[in-house]
């Protein structure tokens, strides 16, 4: 039915969810080298940083997983897409005015022509 | 209980309130609290009421401000001001008296710091009461000064911790900018006024349906340049990201969830549904081969500007290390889903999927007003107590404020999306009208979400890593600040629970209100005429 | 042939505009601030405007010698202005208090100063 | 390059109007007769109806204080809110007092 949406929906994916991850964490434990088991493969590694790593100048922050890394790899894959963003928006009081007027301006050639 | 004869209270209470502030302060500073909350209290009662009434019975309320009927003698067009309720405003009314309680609870504890509090519950009053106006009016000029009411509360508490030059920049930004936009919105309202000689909402729609000139067309695009700038779209959003986070966190909780809305959103919605009507432009006139406005072509101009807006608000959220800034821009990619629905609602006209999409813009539109309120008084509750609300200084917060950073597991999976929540059911129904209407912008909707996704598993992961020196002594906060935040809890949850009966009995038939199949705004004023 | 009123009002709009995009000082931008609404008022009066033969218009007030023939300009477009100019001398009190309190942090009026938020 | 972008749409957005303003398009310019009777016919209510039906004999005043009574009351409301907020941005900082 359209417009609706069942929570037994999520319940099923959900479990086809748990199943799959069991699936690949088998076939990744079948087919491993072991690493898994010893050395550094043991140790909880969360995006990117590693907990007993000291970076130099942060020693304060040693050891906590602190919101600069995380998905630090979807920041790196699209840094160009963000730096544009970023310095789209200088604070400057002009580029806001610039911004509204041509906002204003797209609008009304938009509703003048096909409006 | 009659819905005419409680209307009016509505703006006299809290303009009573607001008015008798700075005397009722002189009894001291219980007397100040107890009083805010009293007033803000009342007002959820009668805009309750309100709203009962209208879904009740289905039917637009007409209020005339000083007589019986807004026409004049023996003539057949309004003079007066009116108020015109549909469910659309009551249901406004309703989310901006709720919240606005809940911000005045928590400034109690919040605001305990600060000096001219007097002044500050003055100007929060105000503030809701120039939304409660915006949201009950039918007419044009008095939507402008009601506008004008709200915008200028907000500029003043925006800036109102002005030892910081945070706020002072801040302010300066959003005052100049957004006073331009009211002048272009006053331009507007000039515009129809010279060719259209009335000014009440409903009659105008009249008028406009039975000659659409290319005055018409300008005074629109007057219109929507200067209502996307007040409910923050992108590429004029700059102004929210840099004046939510500097204004106090009750505050933000306010602007985030509520003046965006009403005096965007709502706005918007009242002028491209009810003056603009659709249904004479797209289907009647069409139909009759007589000139009209190209209503789906202003639909596909909001979409192109939701996707934008969806695009630019959700990424930017991911890189912000600022708490606050990161909900701001949250707020920003929120705003568009709601112009997209609010755009397929319009582009689709008379088909359900652009019903679907309307009610689902109606339904996210209160389900976020209530979810950023509650992520913003969390943010309110982490600077009060750590002091700092760097996302790199934070880590760890899940062990001393247990009860805190579960307010904010709950607001942050509701806006997410997740399923027992809220947030999932609006955000399915735009999801799904937008991928039936055009796949395309299905999918935009999707990779706005999974940056949402991001920014927010940014902000968990550090409340949940290990504990810093930084919020050793972090302590969960007082019942006042708590109170606000559990009952915001609790409303994100019961309405998670009911989410296909809330839809169906009060969303879609606000979305079917507002459509105005049978021009319902427009009779409601018209019919009165007759009994003159 | 358009009218000079309105021709006016519009140049009055786009002046005000104009200084929001050239000029830095603060003091200046609510100075356009004022021009951008004085120009609004304009258009809005003029709209009102009434041109009947052999009727000079007079303003909207009835003195007791209607005896004369004359025609009344719109009174609704003045009840407008009146208070869109309250409205306008509101936001311009605000400005003001805003700008001192920018002064105060920055020590200059300069409209590029105030960039700290970015980003 | 904003800058120069907004400036066209400044222009744009001039003409536009400019264009409206043409009283053969759009807004009509000093009304008489067939045409003040049909664009202006709230003003004609107000200018016959107004001392009858108020009694001010100034009709400006009758539409301020009666037809449009609301609007006035939202004047003062916003000059309120306006003196409330300058006092509050203009008052001592925390700093200060300490």
């Amino acid at each position: 039915m359209f417009g609706y949406w069942d929570a037994l929906y999520f319940v099923f994916i959900f479990i086809i969810g748990l199943i799959l991850a069991w699936l690949l964490n088998e076939w990744a434990k079948k087919s491993g080298m072991g690493t898994r088991e010893t050395g550094d493969g043991t140790k909880i590694f969360i995006s990117g940083e590693d907990p007993d790593k000291v970076v130099p100048g942060f020693e304060h922050l040693e050891g906590h997983f602190t919101g600069k890394n995380v998905m630090w790899g979807l920041t790196y894959a699209l840094k160009r897409f963000f730096r544009v963003l970023r310095d789209d928006h200088t604070g400057l009081l002009t580029d806001y005015v610039s911004y509204l007027l041509i906002t204003t301006g797209f609008v009304l050639g938009v509703i003048l022509i096909w409006g | 209980m009659n819905g005419e004869a409680i209307l009016p209270y509505l703006i006299i209470i809290p303009l009573f309130g607001a008015f008798a502030m700075p005397i009722v302060s002189l009894a001291g500073k219980k007397a100040r609290e107890a009083w805010a909350v009293i007033i803000s209290a009342l007002t959820l009662v009668v805009a309750s009421a309100v709203f009962y009434h209208v879904w009740k019975t289905k039917e637009i309320i007409v209020y005339t401000l000083g007589a019986k009927t807004p026409f004049g003698q023996g003539v057949g067009f309004p003079i007066r001001i009116v108020w015109e309720v549909d469910l659309f405003g009551a249901i406004m009314v309703l989310t901006v008296a709720f919240v606005s309680l809940m911000a005045v609870l928590y400034s109690l504890g919040y605001m305990k710091h600060d000096t001219g509090l007097e002044k500050y519950y003055t100007l929060i009053l105000i503030l809701e009461l120039g939304m409660l106006g915006i949201a009950i009016t039918g007419d044009l000029f008095n939507f402008y000064v009601f506008l004008e009411i709200m915008s200028i509360a907000s500029y003043a508490l925006v800036a109102f911790r002005n030892d910081t030059w945070e706020g002072i920049e801040a302010g300066v930004k959003y005052m100049f900018v957004g006073s331009i936009a009211g002048s272009f919105i006053l331009l507007g309202i000039a515009l129809l006024y010279g060719q259209y000689g009335t000014l009440t909402m409903g009659y105008i729609a009249v008028k406009i349906a039975e000659n659409p000139t290319v005055t018409a067309k300008v005074a629109l695009a007057l219109f929507i340049a200067g209502l996307l700038f007040k409910s923050g779209a992108s590429p004029v959003h700059m102004w929210l990201a840099d004046a939510h986070p500097a204004a106090p966190s009750s505050i933000s909780a306010m602007l985030s969830g509520l003046v965006i809305k009403v005096g965007g959103i709502y706005a918007m919605a009242r002028i491209l549904f009810s003056i603009y009507s659709p249904m004479a432009h797209s289907i009647v006139l069409k139909a009759y081969l007589q000139p009209y406005i190209n209503m789906s072509a202003i639909g596909w101009l909001i979409i192109i500007f939701a996707s934008l807006t969806l695009i630019i608000g959700n990424a930017m959220a991911v890189i912000q290390t600022d708490m606050k800034r990161l909900l701001a821009y949250s707020s920003v990619g929120q705003i568009g889903y709601i112009l997209l629905g609010l755009g397929i609602g319009l582009a689709a006209y008379g088909t359900q999927t652009g019903e679907v999409a309307l009610a689902g813009a109606i339904y996210h539109t209160v389900n976020h007003a209530i979810m950023k309120a509650l992520l913003f008084l969390v943010a309110g509750v982490v600077i009060h107590e750590v002091g700092t609300r760097n996302l790199n200084e934070l880590s760890g917060l899940a062990k001393t404020m247990p009860k805190t950073t579960f307010a904010f597991l709950i607001g942050a999976a509701a806006i997410v999306g997740l399923p027992p929540l809220n947030g999932f059911a609006s955000k399915w129904l735009i999801y799904e009208s937008s991928a039936v209407f055009n796949p395309v912008l299905g999918a935009i909707a999707i990779i706005g979400t999974a940056f949402c996704t991001a920014a927010y598993v940014r902000v968990l992961y550090t409340f949940f890593g290990r504990p810093s020196e930084r919020v050793a002594n972090a302590r969960d906060p007082e019942t006042s600040m708590m109170l606000p935040m559990l009952l915001l809890v609790l409303a994100i949850v019961i309405m998670g629970l009911l989410p296909w009966q809330i839809s169906d009995k009060v969303m879609i038939p606000t979305a079917r209100m507002l459509e105005q199949f049978k021009f319902e705004y427009i009779n409601a004023l018209m019919s009165l005429a007759g009994g003159a | 042939m358009i009218p000079f009123q309105f021709i006016t009002a519009f140049l009055m709009m786009a002046i005000g505009i104009y200084a929001f995009l050239y000029k830095r000082n603060l003091i200046k931008l609510i100075l356009a601030l004022n021009i951008i609404d004085s120009g609004i008022h304009l258009l809005l009066v003029s709209l009102g405007y009434r041109m009947e033969l052999n009727e000079p218009p007079t303003a909207p007030i009835y003195t007791g010698y209607e005896t004369l023939k004359s025609a009344m300009v719109g009174p609704l477009p003045q009840a407008l202005v009146l208070t869109s100019i309250v409205i306008g001398v509101c936001v311009l009190a605000l400005a003001m208090a805003l700008t001192i309190n920018a002064y105060r942090h920055y020590g200059t009026l300069d409209v590029r100063a105030l960039r700290r938020l970015r980003g | 390059m904003k800058r120069t972008l907004a400036f066209l749409s400044l222009l744009f957005v001039l003409g536009a109007l400019l264009y409206i303003s043409n009283p053969e398009y759009g807004l009509k310019f000093g009304l008489g007769g067939e045409d003040w009777k049909n664009l202006r016919y709230t003003d004609d209510y107000y200018i016959t109806h107004g001392v009858e039906e108020v009694g001010g004999t100034n009709i400006v005043t009758d539409i301020v204080f009666d037809y449009r009574g609301y609007d006035t009351l939202g004047e003062a409301t916003v000059l309120f809110t306006a003196i409330a907020g300058a006092v509050a941005l203009l008052r001592p900082w925390r700093r200060d007092e300490e």
